[in-house]
């Protein structure tokens, strides 16, 4: 398994631009950091399901995996002392891994709308169960303390440039290695799978197989995303698991569109920085100014925002 | 009957139609031949008014179409057969070919179903059957007898040989031939010239979108 | 996947028998039996309707025959799924090619090399050297190399049923079951596709002769390509046998062929 | 028994009330292919219009009963004046794209009608209490009901009967299902394809805006009615069926019934009642209960 | 000249925004419109805090924990705020209360109810000016208690999330002790926003009780109301409800009369008379046209308890700006004056309120066309709050001792 040479452009693209964020991380205001850093947590959710995109399926429900990956990883925090950021990160993927497991082949045998809407049911079950169970905080959920890193406690003055450079690198890791995935063998399988299932299962090939690992993948990325997102906001709540919030990830991926991995996450980026200004200077009409810039983007990026980067010749070879 | 001046016709930033000139005079049988791709289904949509024209003029019977929503010229008594047939699954075979004859209030629905029953007595069996559960070549036949329904002056028939048995391929140009010197104006598209060249009055040969050459048979 | 089934050499490649399949009240199988021997190219002729599209369904695994048992070199694969079908020897082109429309013409057959491979990788590139290699060898064995970076949605017809046999045969099969390989494709090219299908047969396999059925509607295709053909009218094989003997059958004559002279007749 | 009884008339008026706002979105899925998110705003839109044109009424001393004719007026006018504005104004610059993206549009759209009813009528709640006690009560057994809830349910069934009718027993309906099939060729047919659209987009957002309108003297109108009818419909009209009247239908019924039965026997799990109805239906029925017939493929 | 930046976040849209959200805001609105004029009666009668203007920053808390917590840290870093007061959701709260703690910066909670906040927690930058949850539903089983209402069993709903939950769950505790052999009978659980309550009033139709114990609030309660009141369900159980003033004036007749109700503390129409109360009273009631409820009181007397601690604060540091720390210390174990009464910072290691509250019956008073609340009774805040060294539920569960009534 030698990484041919172009798996080995795109580790050296995600090291570079690990490298780039970092970098930012230190001149950049605190807020916007922090901005970034749950948007980038969030956008790893939403890699999910560009990644499931790419097989032809959009699943509005992946706030189960999220829930799931920070519900694993704040237990893990409170009950069990698990305090290492990487470990919990590492638990959430594969709390969700294991909580998706069960239902991949199961939501396999769905399509387009169907599978949407099953995967949402799932998510709205975890979430009528978390908000039942008081020893989970119930609706209110509950808090968790600052992660640490091999043992060190970032102190309160840089606590979010800690949690940035962790969210960056896992997230350079996690979008190096999706990207490798969309260029391997199997990656093309699941193009294939998106444009025209009869044709892939003439081939010889499983549908439901692909689907169902894609799924997997997604889920595991998702609950790395609810981790992250945990340890950053130090509180959940079923929220996590509800509608809304799924609609959301969907929401940034279709934007970016599934040929890119950074779109999905400069579309990330992009919505909570958006919402964030409108919120703040429209408190009265921020939906409004958020559902204006939507459709626009809509109406003049057909393709999402990996369209546009696809535009700029910098972008085309590295794309990572 | 049917002019098309220099019709340039792009498919996502594809120019598929360059500069297409056609003229079918009136109540003549004209056959529009090319190979696959060569812009046939083209031409048809942009009479019909799917494709958007990026320059030159589409008229039919004098009246200059660019712009016209497609309703407006099915009002015009055009009878379309499209290349994939494009039947509705779930109505029957009658209706159909009744379709565009409810929304075409100047025809009389009767008259005009008994004038396709006669000429393909054969769709009378099949009436009450859905059209989901046609194959292939049957369809064909509804759409062509859907067409002659409700195209009263001008027949835009898109490879109506293509897919089908020779046997019921050779009744279809039967039934195309009957319609000679009723004063119909059709236009056959073709990419095999095998079945009918003998029906038509004159080929336009289209090739990359362009003109080639028009030859009078 | 492929199940280590050892071939009976005896057995043909594939035998149908008593298929019966109906739809409501539309019979599109009534009682077909068929037998393919290896290196056979059967054409299945026969009316609109007639079922022979249904027959390259039941046998690929599509449908579900409602009685009548499908042998595949032996091995009863009646309940099988398409995907396990395919897994054993068997590929198919489609009436309305099956393409994937927003690929280019490389992109498609790449994705059938991988589909058809033991195991698609996660982590291993797709487009490495040696595939791409495959992909342009098996393109220019169709005459397809010029249009390798074309989206597949801008093919025109013929060369999209090109595209879609082509797909097939990434597969090595050792059965390939054509869904009216040239219908739609004009008549200049007719015979070009023929050939070239032939030809890529011939120079592909490199073990035992891909045995063929095709469905075809042309007869003077029929006649320069089929060892044998089989006539179906409303469901039933009305005819089945060697080409002038079947198309000279005057059942066949009344329902299929009709009096329509040859193309080289017309010309004449 | 009676306890039987009681869920079975509960389910039922509930289920009414989900199968007028279901069947909009339901239609509207059916003709455009669209699953509009925004339907639910639609819904509180129409609330709002019922509740001031009933307030208005009542300050003009009209009887109660007649308002409820003014509550269909209040859909009426909301769905002439806001449909057409959408459809031709909005989403139609948006056909030629992907089923998710037009999602999207929908949702941008709920965004933006949230922000804009909260700028037309303000925070404060809109009452149309009156209307709701003018058809006096109806005591079965114990229980008492009110007269109006079971007008609702006439009201859904008229609304399901005659859309069903239309479109299944008469040539506009026949031609809708040509418009279905493949609008390209429909307008080659003749039909005025983005007529039929428009119309079908005015029959969805009716239906949402009427579901509101009744709503509104059950309830005080104010902000936040649109987000919870929205899921609870989607869900309805995925368990029947998209796209199927007959569908929709059942899927609320099985969710009023699901519903009415778990608040009597299990009242703890009300929450997920409906998904979890959803899940096992869709787990034995993939496309929901009544599922379109789909073209021959190959 | 400097000025004081105040981040105020409430709910501007979304379900909460007509009872809760945009009352307050507008009570907010006037008190520090009266504060920046030097209007406002004494002691609050310096100019802003300590002749400093103040400069509102407004924001909506719709849209869930992960935004306000985001948000949270945008006001302060990048609107600069010297402060926020804000919040009715208790998720909300519970999930801003460590930002602020790390971040170093001032907060105060003006509503919310989960007492979890400083019983979980322990916080050096935010504190809550208002009572937790649990004096509303032990105000009124004293209540019911002291007015000798029959109860041997009873009805509930309540809506399926934390608030709901933790007010039935309180009440039940309460009743255990008060109403010893009183049985549940339906125990309802809508969820949150569900607008139909046909079946539920049937079921409650369908177990006759002597009470019905409800905390819903807002749109949920009105049309409960509404659809409950036209089936009779409150001519057989007397509606308890612990958060109600909020929606006697909108519903006006629609009420049921004779429902005993809470306010979540002395305000609205069970207010004491006082001074501070008439004006506050007189300055929203003019600008809103609608006498002030729960919302605004609290809000209220959140902001009076901050201009005091900022002017104390100031004091200690030269005039100057306080820090937040000096901020902190001067609010930690204060007590003021507010309209609705004596608020003590006695809880949560001096950064949880208590306060008095109220309960009354409703009656509807047709030549002044408005509901009236009649046959008041005030409890005082030690005899219906926990003491600083216990928790909430383990205070309800041993019978609340050491409660001074
Ligand atoms: N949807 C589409 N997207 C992109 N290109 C298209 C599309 N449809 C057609 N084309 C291109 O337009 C050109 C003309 O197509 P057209 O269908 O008119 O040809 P035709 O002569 O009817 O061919 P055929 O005999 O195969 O039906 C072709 O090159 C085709 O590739
Ligand atoms: N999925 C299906 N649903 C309903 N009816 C079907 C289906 N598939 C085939 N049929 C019916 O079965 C009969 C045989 O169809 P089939 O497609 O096999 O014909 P064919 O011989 O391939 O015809 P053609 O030459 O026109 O392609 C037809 O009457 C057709 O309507
Ligand atoms: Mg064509
Ligand atoms: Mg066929």
């Amino acid at each position: 398994m030698a990484p041919s040479s172009s798996s080995g452009r795109t580790a050296a693209a995600a090291a570079a631009a690990l490298a780039l964020l970092l970098a930012l991380g230190w001149v950049l205001p605190r807020w916007l950091v922090s901005l970034a850093t749950l948007a980038f947590s969030h956008g790893l959710v939403s890699l999910g399901i560009a990644l499931m995109m790419r097989s032809g399926v959009v699943p509005f429900g992946q706030g189960l995996v999220f829930a799931a990956g920070g519900y694993a990883a704040a237990l893990l925090f409170n009950k069990a002392g698990v305090t290492d950021i990487l470990l919990l990160c590492a638990a959430g993927g594969v709390a969700a891994f294991l909580l998706a497991a069960p239902f991949a082949p199961l939501l396999a045998r769905y399509r387009g709308i169907f599978f949407a809407m099953l995967s949402l049911a799932l998510s709205m079950v975890l979430y009528g169960f978390l908000m039942k169970t008081t020893a989970l905080g119930g609706s209110d959920g509950f808090n968790v303390t600052r992660a640490t890193l091999f043992g060190w406690r970032a102190p309160d003055a840089t606590v979010h440039y800690f949690l940035w450079a962790v969210t960056a690198a896992v997230t350079c890791l996690l979008a190096a290695l999706v990207r490798i995935y969309w260029d391997s063998q199997r990656g093309l399988l699941s193009l294939g799978v998106r444009e025209n299932e009869l044709r892939v299962e003439y081939l010889g090939t499983s549908v439901s197989n692909v689907v169902a690992w894609n799924y997997l993948l997604a889920a595991a990325l998702g609950g790395v995303g609810g981790a992250l997102t945990v340890v950053t906001l130090g509180h959940i709540d079923p929220n996590f698991s509800y509608w809304t919030t799924s609609g959301e990830f969907v929401f940034v991926a279709i934007l970016a569109g599934y040929h890119s991995v950074i779109a999905v996450m400069a579309a990330s980026f992009l919505l909570e920085l958006v919402r964030s200004f409108s919120s703040t200077y429209f408190p009265n009409t921020w939906q409004l100014a958020l559902g204006l810039f939507l459709l626009l983007v809509i109406r003049f990026l057909p393709d999402g925002l990996g369209s546009l980067l696809q535009r700029l010749p910098v972008w085309r070879r590295s794309a990572a | 009957m049917i002019a098309l001046q220099d019709v340039r016709v792009a498919i996502q930033n594809v120019e598929v139609l360059r500069g297409f000139t056609l003229h079918v005079p009136s109540g003549k049988l004209v056959g529009l031949v090319g190979r696959n791709g060569a812009g046939k289904t083209s031409v048809m949509r942009t009479i019909m008014g799917h494709l958007p024209l990026l320059g030159g003029s589409v008229a039919v019977d004098g009246t200059n179409l660019s712009g016209a929503p497609p309703h407006r010229r099915v009002a015009l008594g055009i009878g379309y057969m499209p290349e994939d047939r494009g039947l509705v699954p779930e109505l029957t075979v009658e209706e159909n070919i009744c379709l565009p004859l409810w929304v075409a209030p100047q025809l009389q629905l009767h008259q005009r179903l008994s004038f396709v029953y006669g000429i393909l007595p054969e769709l009378l069996d099949m009436r009450e059957r859905k059209a989901l559960l046609l194959s292939g070549g049957q369809q064909k036949l509804v759409a062509l007898a859907r067409a002659l329904g409700v195209g009263t002056r001008v027949l835009l028939l898109d490879e109506p040989f293509e897919g089908v048995a020779p046997a019921l391929s050779q009744r279809l140009s039967e039934v195309v031939g009957q319609l000679r010197g009723s004063g119909l104006t059709v236009l056959i598209s073709q990419s095999d010239l095998n079945h009918s060249r003998s029906l038509l009055d004159q080929e336009v040969v289209i090739e990359r979108g362009a003109n080639v050459s028009a030859a009078v048979a | 996947m492929a199940h280590p089934h050892v071939p009976d050499p005896g057995s043909p490649v594939l035998s149908a028998r008593g298929l019966t399949r109906s739809f409501g009240a539309v019979q599109a199988a009534a009682d077909v039996s068929i037998d393919v021997q290896q290196g056979e190219r059967l054409c299945l002729i026969g009316s609109n309707g007639a079922g022979k599209t249904t027959f390259v369904n039941m046998v690929t695994g599509y449908l579900k025959p409602t009685s009548g048992r499908i042998h595949l070199a032996g091995e009863d694969v009646t309940h099988r799924s398409p995907r396990e079908i395919t897994r054993r020897g068997v590929a198919r082109s489609f009436q309305i090619p099956q393409l994937c429309l927003h690929m280019t013409v490389l992109e498609n057959i790449l994705t059938a090399l991988h589909c058809s491979g033991a195991h698609a990788h996660f982590l291993r590139a797709a487009r490495d050297a040696g595939s791409l290699a495959r992909c342009h060898e098996l393109l220019s064995s169709f005459g397809l190399a010029a249009h390798a970076q074309r989206p597949a949605r801008e093919l025109p017809g013929g060369v999209r049923k090109l595209l879609d046999i082509a797909i097939a045969l990434t597969g090595h099969p050792r059965l390939l079951l054509l869904d009216e390989p040239t219908s739609g494709v004009s008549a200049q090219e007719k015979f070009g596709t023929m050939d070239t299908v032939v030809r890529a047969i011939e120079t592909h396999q490199d073990r035992s002769p891909v045995t063929v059925v095709f469905v075809e509607h042309d007869m003077d295709i029929v006649r320069r390509y089929a060892t044998r053909v089989a006539a179906f009218y409303n469901g039933r094989v009305i005819a089945d046998g060697a080409c002038d003997k079947v198309l000279g059958d005057a059942d066949v004559r009344k329902y299929v062929t009709g009096s329509a002279r040859s193309r080289e007749g017309a010309q004449a | 028994m009676n306890l039987a009884l009681t869920i079975f008339f509960d389910g039922i008026t509930y289920a009414s009330w989900l199968f007028i706002v279901a069947l909009g979105l339901t239609l509207v899925f059916g003709v455009l292919k669209i699953l509009n998110i925004a339907h639910g705003s639609f819904y509180a839109v129409g609330a709002y219009a019922g509740a001031s044109l009933v307030a208005w009424l009542v300050s003009m001393k009209v009887a109660p009963a007649l308002s409820v004719v003014a509550l269909v007026l209040a859909a009426a006018g909301v769905a002439a004046l806001l449909a057409p504005l959408t459809e031709r104004g909005l989403l139609r610059m948006f056909y030629a794209r992907d089923e998710v993206l037009l999602v999207l549009v929908t949702y941008a759209l709920f965004l933006i009608l949230e922000d804009v009813t909260k700028l037309l009528w303000g925070v404060h709640p809109y009452y149309a209490a009156d209307t709701y006690q003018a058809f006096g009560n109806v005591t079965l057994g114990p229980l008492t009901y009110v007269g109006y809830d079971l007008m609702l349910v006439f009201v859904a069934v008229a609304c399901g009967a005659l859309s069903w009718w239309v479109l299944n027993r008469t040539r506009h309906g026949k031609i809708v299902s040509a418009v279905i099939h493949n609008a390209e060729v429909a307008g080659s047919m003749g039909v005025n394809v983005s007529r039929v659209y428009t119309w079908a987009f005015v029959a969805g957002v009716f239906l949402a805006a009427l579901g509101g309108a009744l709503t509104a003297p059950m309830i005080s109108v104010q902000p936040g009615l649109s987000v919870g009818v929205i899921v609870v419909s989607f869900a309805v009209v995925i368990i029947g069926g998209l796209g199927s009247i007959e569908g929709a239908a059942l899927g609320a019924l099985v969710v009023g019934l699901a519903r009415a039965a778990s608040v009597h026997l299990f009242p703890a799990a009300e929450l997920f009642s409906i998904y979890v109805v959803m899940a096992i239906i869709l787990v034995f029925r993939p496309e929901g209960v009544f599922q379109r017939v789909q073209a021959r493929k190959i | 000249q400097e000025t004081f930046r105040l981040g105020i976040v409430s709910f501007l849209s979304g379900q909460a925004a007509e009872s809760f959200g945009v009352p307050a805001v507008n009570g907010a609105k006037v008190v520090l419109d009266a504060f920046n004029n030097g209007k406002a009666p004494a002691p609050y009668n310096k100019v802003g805090f300590g002749g400093m203007k103040i400069e509102p920053v407004y924001l909506d808390e719709n849209g869930g924990a992960t935004k306000q917590v985001q948000e949270l840290r945008n006001l302060y870093e990048r609107e600069k705020v010297d402060a926020v007061v804000g919040y009715v959701g208790s998720g909300d709260c519970l999930a801003v209360a460590p930002v602020a703690e790390e971040m170093k910066k001032f907060l105060i909670l003006y509503d919310c109810g989960t007492p979890r906040i400083f019983e979980d927690g322990k916080y050096n930058y935010v504190f809550r000016t208002a009572s937790h949850a649990a004096m509303d539903n032990v105000a009124l089983a004293r209540y019911l208690k002291s007015r000798n209402v029959k109860v041997e069993k009873f009805n509930m709903i309540h809506q399926d999330y934390a608030w709901g939950q933790d007010s039935r769950k309180d009440f039940m505790l309460a009743m255990e002790h008060l109403y010893k052999g009183a049985k549940v009978d339906a125990d309802l659980l809508p969820k949150f926003g569900a607008g139909q309550y046909g079946t539920e009033v049937s079921a409650l139709l369908g177990k006759p009780a002597d009470i019905l114990h409800s905390s819903l609030w807002g749109g949920d309660l009105q049309a409960f109301v509404l659809q409950a009141g036209a089936r009779g369900v409150f001519q057989k159980q007397t509606p308890v409800l612990s958060a109600a003033d909020h929606v006697l004036p909108g519903l006006g007749e629609k009420f049921p009369n004779g429902a005993i109700i809470g306010a979540r503390g002395a305000y609205g129409l069970m207010s004491p008379k006082s001074a501070l109360n008439d004006w506050w009273w007189d300055i929203y009631s003019k600008a809103y046209n609608v006498y002030p409820v729960q919302a605004p009181y609290r809000m209220v007397q959140a902001l009076l308890g901050l201009k005091l601690a900022a002017e104390k604060a100031m004091a200690a540091n030269g005039g100057k700006k306080p820090t937040p720390e000096q901020l902190a210390a001067a609010l930690k174990g204060s007590s003021w004056e507010s309209p609705a009464g004596t608020i003590r910072m006695a809880l949560g290691d001096g950064h949880q309120a208590i306060q008095d509250t109220a309960i009354g019956r409703t009656r509807w008073d047709p030549a002044k066309k408005m509901v009236a609340i009649e046959d008041i009774q005030r409890f005082p805040a030690e005899c219906v709050n926990p003491p600083a060294n216990m928790k909430t539920e383990d205070w309800l569960k041993a019978g609340m001792p050491g409660a001074k009534c």
